[in-house]
């Protein structure tokens, strides 16, 4: 039972699909519950998967392979045996996703109450949605994890173009083919290096690429092939996480989608690109990598100031909020250039805590979207006498988003910025200035927002929080305060994955 | 230069040359006979290559009756020159030029390329082996053959068949 | 009693948390919830400082976080040094609790407030008990919401919002200093631990630029945190928040956590003879220039907090100095006579409901208590003879003077010059003469407010002998147990004290003279010089130049920005997209319907691939 | 034994083949175009039968092959002249540009 603990994992949102097939449209209340709780399962199951899950041990753990594709190829060099796989298993990194990954999708099914209109096709997708997320963070092979990772991108589409806000057709086509043709991208460099290598699985292709010089050599894997390789996975995944020029989309996507989708989406689908650099850039090659490590650096700290100073200048809160993952995104790359456990585990802590405090934030403005039918700045202020809870929690994600200590955000700075000043203290040191930046651009949006007087008399903004409400965001805030007090718990998880990582740079 | 050789000179000199006059030709009559040239060669290839079999059946099929059927086809409709328009001259030389550039890769391929000629005597009793080959390996392919012509046969009829129905609907 | 120094800051937080998640049910009870976490948090620094005393520390840590083979702790530490802050800052922070129950009396967000007090009160004391420079930072900041958080208080008034927003911000910058310091220093000695990082010093394994440029790195975090120039235009401006506040946080406390931290971190400054010049030379500017300021302002508050920029940068020039005990002494002795000045001063207002002292005069009849403890804190802080304020500023000019740096010490003198007068400017124009607007309802402020005030009125006068040349020097000596061994003595000459004590009675005459006895001109100096003093009444234009400077230059970056990411970034896609419609458009010509034609793209593209495959030979060959 | 090398057969059905494939992409009357497409399939055949005799295996396949080819090309014949036909009688044209309802 517990060998099978994984894919049941990865495949429980799957159930609800099958049980909201028979729930009828119009009975909103049942639809609702069957959400909530086919939502529920997977963080039931991610949290038994974690409690099995061994921290001291650095390898894959709860794995689980099938035979499933096989064929053999002739070639100049002899017979070749292609097999693929279905290998799934979760190492800390995957696991801390995961959890994140199925907490959030709990979180967000409840923010997803106020849809109203089209609620069965929505749940539907946001569970094809979540299993593929799952199946993403557990893949243990390209193949799989390519077919997981398109998997998210479909049901995305639909979720945005039908949920969204005014323009949201637009931001789905933006989306769309952004991610397409990064995936395309990823495409061709894993058909390229499973042609080369005969293998899709990770520690195979591990394997394979730490082999010497010479062997590499005689596979045909010469070293420029493996930058090219390199630069084509990093850039897929630039375009997911996204780096500065080509976040455009993110722009669009975060601006008009339904807030419960940017939830997922900037909570969780942002951290896939940030889990693939990881994965197949630190994991596979390593070398390589570390020649790349001054320009990511660069691509980082220029991230990190590029969307701090345009979130100076937006009059839209979404807008704000979307630039500052830009900026919080570059943090991510400031801590993989390090390549030291400082850094990486900065860059792991950011994905994390970034995809809590962005729930929240977003999660929040949707709350205030519903009030007042507006994310536009000019039209709020003095929040916090008539929905003083709401204002709390938004000073709160504000202040976890500018890394005020004792929140989540200020551990992966600190962490990023740590590891980045030991091999690039200039360029570090530079990237700092975006630091100020962030609390200039929280600061005016959030206090913006909450004080000041309320621009129209009377009640403008109606009741303050219900509880359902209030719950997703309370967990949330929680959590931020919880991994920012004793960060140990996330770094407990990480530190065996680290060390293989660390082996793989060769110190 | 041997007696085989001078042969395959002149039988390829006849055969491009059919083919030639047919491009360049403006009259379709014209152009159907000089094919009739250039499959008539095209059989006397085929004999120096040990296949009198195929030649024969070349001549009868080839330059017997698709020539008359080709014909046949000119004779039934209309062909007056003034009413041709040209080809576009933008796609005559983008075809041109991708068959010379097909043409001179190919030819930088094979330039060079040849086989050993095989001990086997294929002009010995070629007829008969054909025979023999037909109806022992190749018995399924040729019945199957023959079901495809009797389609095509049934199928061309129909075809052609004036439809009474549809010639009265008067639509397009 | 020291293993449970970690419970002092805890009682604090437990105020916050009750008072913050039970905020509607608390009301009138909330001042008694947070009095009464302060005051256990007193009763318990008052058994450690008693311990202490006799020359225990105590150090404990536990594992926050491992990261590779580096193990980062937190813990706390007692030592000289915080024993004495942990008292300062719970007895400042209990007085303020007692006093904001009469002052912010009626307030319907009273538990919001005490609930804020004690985040404060917590951070500050986690602050102080914090044995590594992570901590501190972690601390650092959180008092620093604290402080946002207060000064925002008023939520609804947009100056509120400006100085709550320039307060995290301007501090902010001194934070990023001081991170990027730390984080050089755990580079430099792989630790975070002040222990180990002095350790490194003393053994010299860190460079000597290494060592200037952490220490002027750790000096920025304390010159954005204490108001020192160029980031002290925060300070003043925070006075929009509640008077207690200003009296806790911005006057006694989190101001002094910048010398405090230079304290802490002494030894890596004493390194440095540049980073001590620094210090020095900041500290001297500061407080001349801050006193310059306050000459001028009108607003009861301000002045104060000119005031106290100005009394900080004194701290900073005894630190600078190597006068580590002078230091000290005086952020005592400060915290205590400002912390009154300010709650005399929020009596005052109190009363009148103005902050203008151009509308006051006469309420020294009226203010039968207030009165005389203005007086009091006044005469401290104008280092009047066998006030604290006088040993303590002895200590630093005598520092100063020991130093060698003339310079700065005239510097000092004048500034102690302008010190005395503006306070007493300040004293006349509130308490002497007659009322120059309309008062009613004048009247002395409750127990709950008096009897802080009293308190600090009495420590104001006798703190000061905990250290004076006459009775012994026992917080010099006290000081010098800690693991900081530099607390030196300065014995300067007997024409120092003599010479502050006469400067500060001329600016006391000369304010009387002008504000009370009214025989010289008030407005002589704008007459004489009107650009001079329009400068010093504009505040020497920082905030004008930092509006035309940086928030402009920031605002265009960002606008600049904003164009670059619509027109380029955006444009470059929509560019590619319409090159692919283009593409298709012409693609779209080729399906015409055609056989000949597809036939002749299908052999087009034949031909490239064979082209391809011929020229390229191949990818597998 | 023949002395002509297999390349001359292949050089000659390549001629061929790239006659007819030009005439079937440029010529405007579709009897042409079919006349055309027989040229090809003669090319191929010459290529069939020279393999036949001049390879490492030479045997009777290519001819047999060419001989299902010529089989396959006459019905092919039948049929296009047929659907020819037909299309004329809908439209009175021959000409190949104007059979453009794959478009619509």
């Amino acid at each position: 039972m517990s060998s099978m603990l994984l894919t049941l994992l990865i495949f429980s949102p799957l159930l609800s699909v099958l049980i909201l097939l028979f729930v009828p449209s119009d009975d909103e209340k049942t639809l609702k519950m069957t959400g909530v709780l086919g939502a529920l399962l997977p963080l039931i199951a991610a949290v038994t998967a974690f409690t099995a899950f061994d921290t001291a041990e650095s390898g894959v753990q709860l794995e689980e392979v099938y035979q499933w594709i096989t064929y053999e190829v002739f070639q100049a060099n002899g017979e070749l045996n292609y097999s693929i796989q279905y290998h799934i298993g979760a190492d800390g990194l995957s696991m801390i996703l995961i959890l994140l990954t199925a907490f959030i999708a709990f979180l967000a099914s409840i923010a997803s109450f106020s849809i109203k209109e089209k609620l069965k096709s929505f749940y539907i997708l946001f569970f094809i949605l979540e299993l593929g997320m799952l199946g993403v963070f557990s893949a243990q092979n390209l193949f799989l994890f390519f077919v997981f990772f398109e998997l998210t991108l479909v049901p995305m589409f639909f979720l945005i173009g039908r949920y969204g806000y005014l323009n949201r057709e637009k931001a789905a086509w933006s989306f769309l083919i952004y991610n397409g043709i990064g995936s395309a991208i990823l495409l061709i460099a894993f058909v390229a290096l499973f042609m080369k290598s005969g293998s899709m699985a990770f520690d195979q292709l591990k394997a394979v690429f730490a082999l010497p010089e010479a062997d590499l050599k005689e596979m045909y894997l010469t070293e420029n092939f493996r930058m090219g390789i390199l630069i084509a996975i990093l850039a897929a995944f630039a375009v997911k996480l996204p780096v500065v020029p080509l976040h455009t989309w993110m722009l669009r996507v975060h601006a008009e989608a339904h807030p419960a989708i940017v939830m997922i989406h900037s909570g969780i689908l942002l951290k896939i690109g940030a889990y693939g650099m990881i994965r197949f850039g630190l994991g596979i090659f390593p070398e390589e990598f570390k020649s790349l490590a001054g320009v990511i650096a660069v691509l980082g700290v220029v991230n990190l100031l590029y969307g701090a100073f345009l979130a100076l200048s937006q009059s839209d809160m979404k807008k704000v909020l979307a630039y500052s993952s830009v900026s919080h995104m570059g943090i991510v790359l400031i801590g993989l250039a390090a390549l030291n456990e400082y850094g990486i585990q900065g860059a792991v802590f950011q994905t994390v805590s970034h995809g809590l405090i962005s729930a929240l934030l977003f999660f929040l403005v949707g709350v205030l979207y519903n009030r007042r039918g507006s994310s536009q700045l000019h039209d709020f202020g003095g929040l916090a006498s008539q929905m003083p809870v709401a204002a709390g929690l938004l000073l709160a994600g504000g202040l976890a988003s500018l890394g005020l200590p004792g929140m989540s955000g200020f551990i992966s700075e600190f962490m990023a910025f740590l590891g980045l000043f030991e091999v690039m203290p200039v360029t570090a040191a530079v990237g700092t200035i975006g630091l100020i930046l962030t609390a200039v651009y929280v600061l005016r949006a959030v206090l913006g927002v909450t004080f000041g007087r309320v621009k129209r008399e009377g009640t403008v903004y109606g009741a303050d929080m219900t509880a359902a409400e209030r719950f997703p965001a309370f967990m949330l805030l929680a959590a931020i305060i919880i991994i920012g007090c004793y960060p140990a718990l996330l770094s407990g998880l990480l530190g065996a994955t680290l060390e293989s990582i660390k082996l793989g740079l060769g110190g | 230069m041997n007696g085989d050789m001078i042969a395959f000179f002149i039988l390829a000199l006849c055969a491009i040359a059919g083919g030639v006059m047919m491009i360049s030709s403006t009259n379709v009559v014209h152009m159907v006979v000089s094919l009739i040239f250039t499959f008539l060669a095209v059989a006397g290839i085929y004999v120096t290559l040990s296949a009198e079999f195929v030649a024969g059946v070349q001549v009868l099929i080839y330059s017997g009756a698709i020539t008359i059927i080709m014909l046949f086809g000119i004779m039934l409709t209309r062909h007056d020159k003034e009413n041709e328009k040209k080809t576009p001259k933008l796609r005559q030389f983008a075809a041109g030029g991708a068959i010379l550039v097909f043409f001179l890769i190919m030819y930088g391929k094979i330039k060079d390329l040849n086989f050993p000629q095989g001990d086997v005597e294929l002009h010995v009793d070629n007829t008969k082996k054909i025979g023999i080959e037909l109806y022992s390996n190749y018995v399924i392919p040729f019945e199957l053959m023959s079901v495809l012509l009797l389609v095509a046969l049934i199928g061309a009829v129909v075809l052609a068949k004036k439809d009474e129905k549809e010639e009265g609907g008067g639509k397009e | 009693m020291l293993q449970n120094a970690w419970l002092i800051p805890l009682f604090p937080l437990l105020s916050f948390i009750v008072l913050t998640a039970f905020r509607r049910h608390t009301g009138r009870l909330a001042a008694v919830i947070g009095l009464a976490a302060t005051g256990a948090s007193l009763l318990m620094a008052l058994m450690v400082f008693a311990e202490q005393w006799q020359g225990n520390s105590f150090k404990a840590e536990i594992t926050w976080l491992e990261i590779g083979d580096k193990i980062i702790t937190m813990g706390y530490e007692v030592n000289p040094l915080n024993a004495l802050m942990l008292v300062i800052v719970t007895l400042v922070s209990f007085l303020v609790h007692l006093y904001s129950k009469g002052y912010m009396e009626g307030d319907s967000r009273i538990s919001v407030f005490y609930a804020y007090l004690g985040l404060f009160t917590f951070a500050m004391l986690g602050l102080v008990l914090s044995p590594n420079l992570l901590q501190v930072y972690i601390f650092w900041e959180l008092v620093g919401l604290g402080s946002f958080l207060l000064i925002g208080y008023y939520y609804f008034k947009p100056e509120a919002k400006a100085a709550a927003k320039k307060a995290f911000i301007m501090t902010r910058i001194g934070d990023v200093g001081l991170f990027i310091g730390i984080i050089l220093l755990f580079w430099q000695t792989g630790s975070f631990e002040y222990d180990e990082i002095f350790k490194a010093v003393a053994n010299q394994e860190i460079s000597q630029t290494m060592i200037t440029l952490t220490a002027l790195l750790v000096f920025v975090g304390a010159i954005g945190k204490s108001g020192q120039l160029p980031l002290h235009t925060w300070l003043p401006d925070a006075m929009e928040g509640p008077t207690p506040v200003s009296a806790l946080i911005h006057a006694a406390t989190m101001v002094a956590a910048g010398v405090y931290l230079v304290a802490s971190a002494f030894p890596l400054f004493e390194a440095s003879q540049t980073a001590l010049t620094t210090v020095a030379a900041v500290g001297g500017a500061t407080a001349i220039f801050a006193a310059s300021i306050g000459l001028m302002q009108k607003d009861i508050k301000r002045v104060l907090a000119y005031s106290t920029v100005s009394q900080l940068g004194y701290m900073m020039l005894a630190l600078g100095s190597a006068g580590y005990t002078a230091g000290i002494f005086h952020l005592t002795t400060h915290a205590f006579f400002k912390a009154l000045l300010f709650l005399a001063a929020g009596s005052v207002i109190h009363a009148v409901h103005t902050q203008n002292i151009e509308e006051m005069g006469g309420l020294w009849k009226k203010l039968r208590l207030t009165g005389p403890l203005f007086l009091i804190g006044a005469l401290a802080i104008s280092g009047f003879p066998l006030l604290s304020g006088f040993f303590s500023k002895d200590e630093i000019l005598a520092a100063v003077y020991a130093d060698g740096r003339y310079g700065l010490f005239v510097l000092a003198l004048i500034a102690a010059f302008m010190t005395s007068f503006y306070m007493f400017r300040l004293f006349f124009m509130v308490f002497s003469g007659q009322p120059r607007s309309k008062q009613d309802g004048v009247h002395e402020s409750g127990w709950t407010m008096t009897l802080p005030m009293i308190v600090l009125g009495v420590l104001a006068v006798v703190a000061g002998y905990v250290n004076t040349p006459w009775f012994g020097t026992f917080l010099n000596d006290y000081l010098a147990q800690g693991p900081v061994e530099l607390a030196h003595e300065h014995h300067g000459p007997l024409w120092i004290p003599i010479a502050a004590t006469t400067v500060s009675l001329l600016g006391i005459l000369l304010a009387y003279l002008m504000y009370a006895k009214k025989s010289l001109s008030r407005d002589w100096l704008s007459r004489s010089f009107p650009s001079v003093s329009d400068i010093i009444y504009n505040k020497w234009f920082v905030d004008e130049a930092y509006e035309a400077t940086f928030i402009k230059g920031t605002k265009a970056a960002s606008c600049g920005g904003t164009l670059i990411d619509r027109y380029i970034v955006e444009g470059a896609a929509e560019g590619t997209v319409s090159a692919v419609q283009l593409l298709a458009k012409s693609g779209n010509k080729v399906q015409d319907g055609k056989v000949q034609t597809y036939g002749t793209v299908v052999i087009l593209g034949l031909a490239v691939i064979f082209a391809v495959v011929a020229l390229t030979g191949g990818y597998f060959s | 034994m023949s002395s002509v090398p297999l390349s001359m057969y292949l050089m000659l059905a390549l001629i061929l083949f790239c006659i007819g494939l030009f005439g079937a992409l440029t010529k405007k009357n579709a009897v042409i175009v079919l006349i055309s497409i027989e040229l090809m399939l003669n090319a191929v055949n010459i290529n069939l039968v020279a393999f036949s005799k001049y390879s490492l295996h030479p045997g009777l396949s290519g001819q047999i092959f060419t001989l299902f080819t010529i089989a396959v090309a006459a019905a092919e014949a039948a049929v296009g002249l047929a659907i020819l036909i037909a299309l004329y009688r809908n439209r009175p044209t021959v000409s190949v540009d104007e059979m453009d309802t794959m478009k619509h």
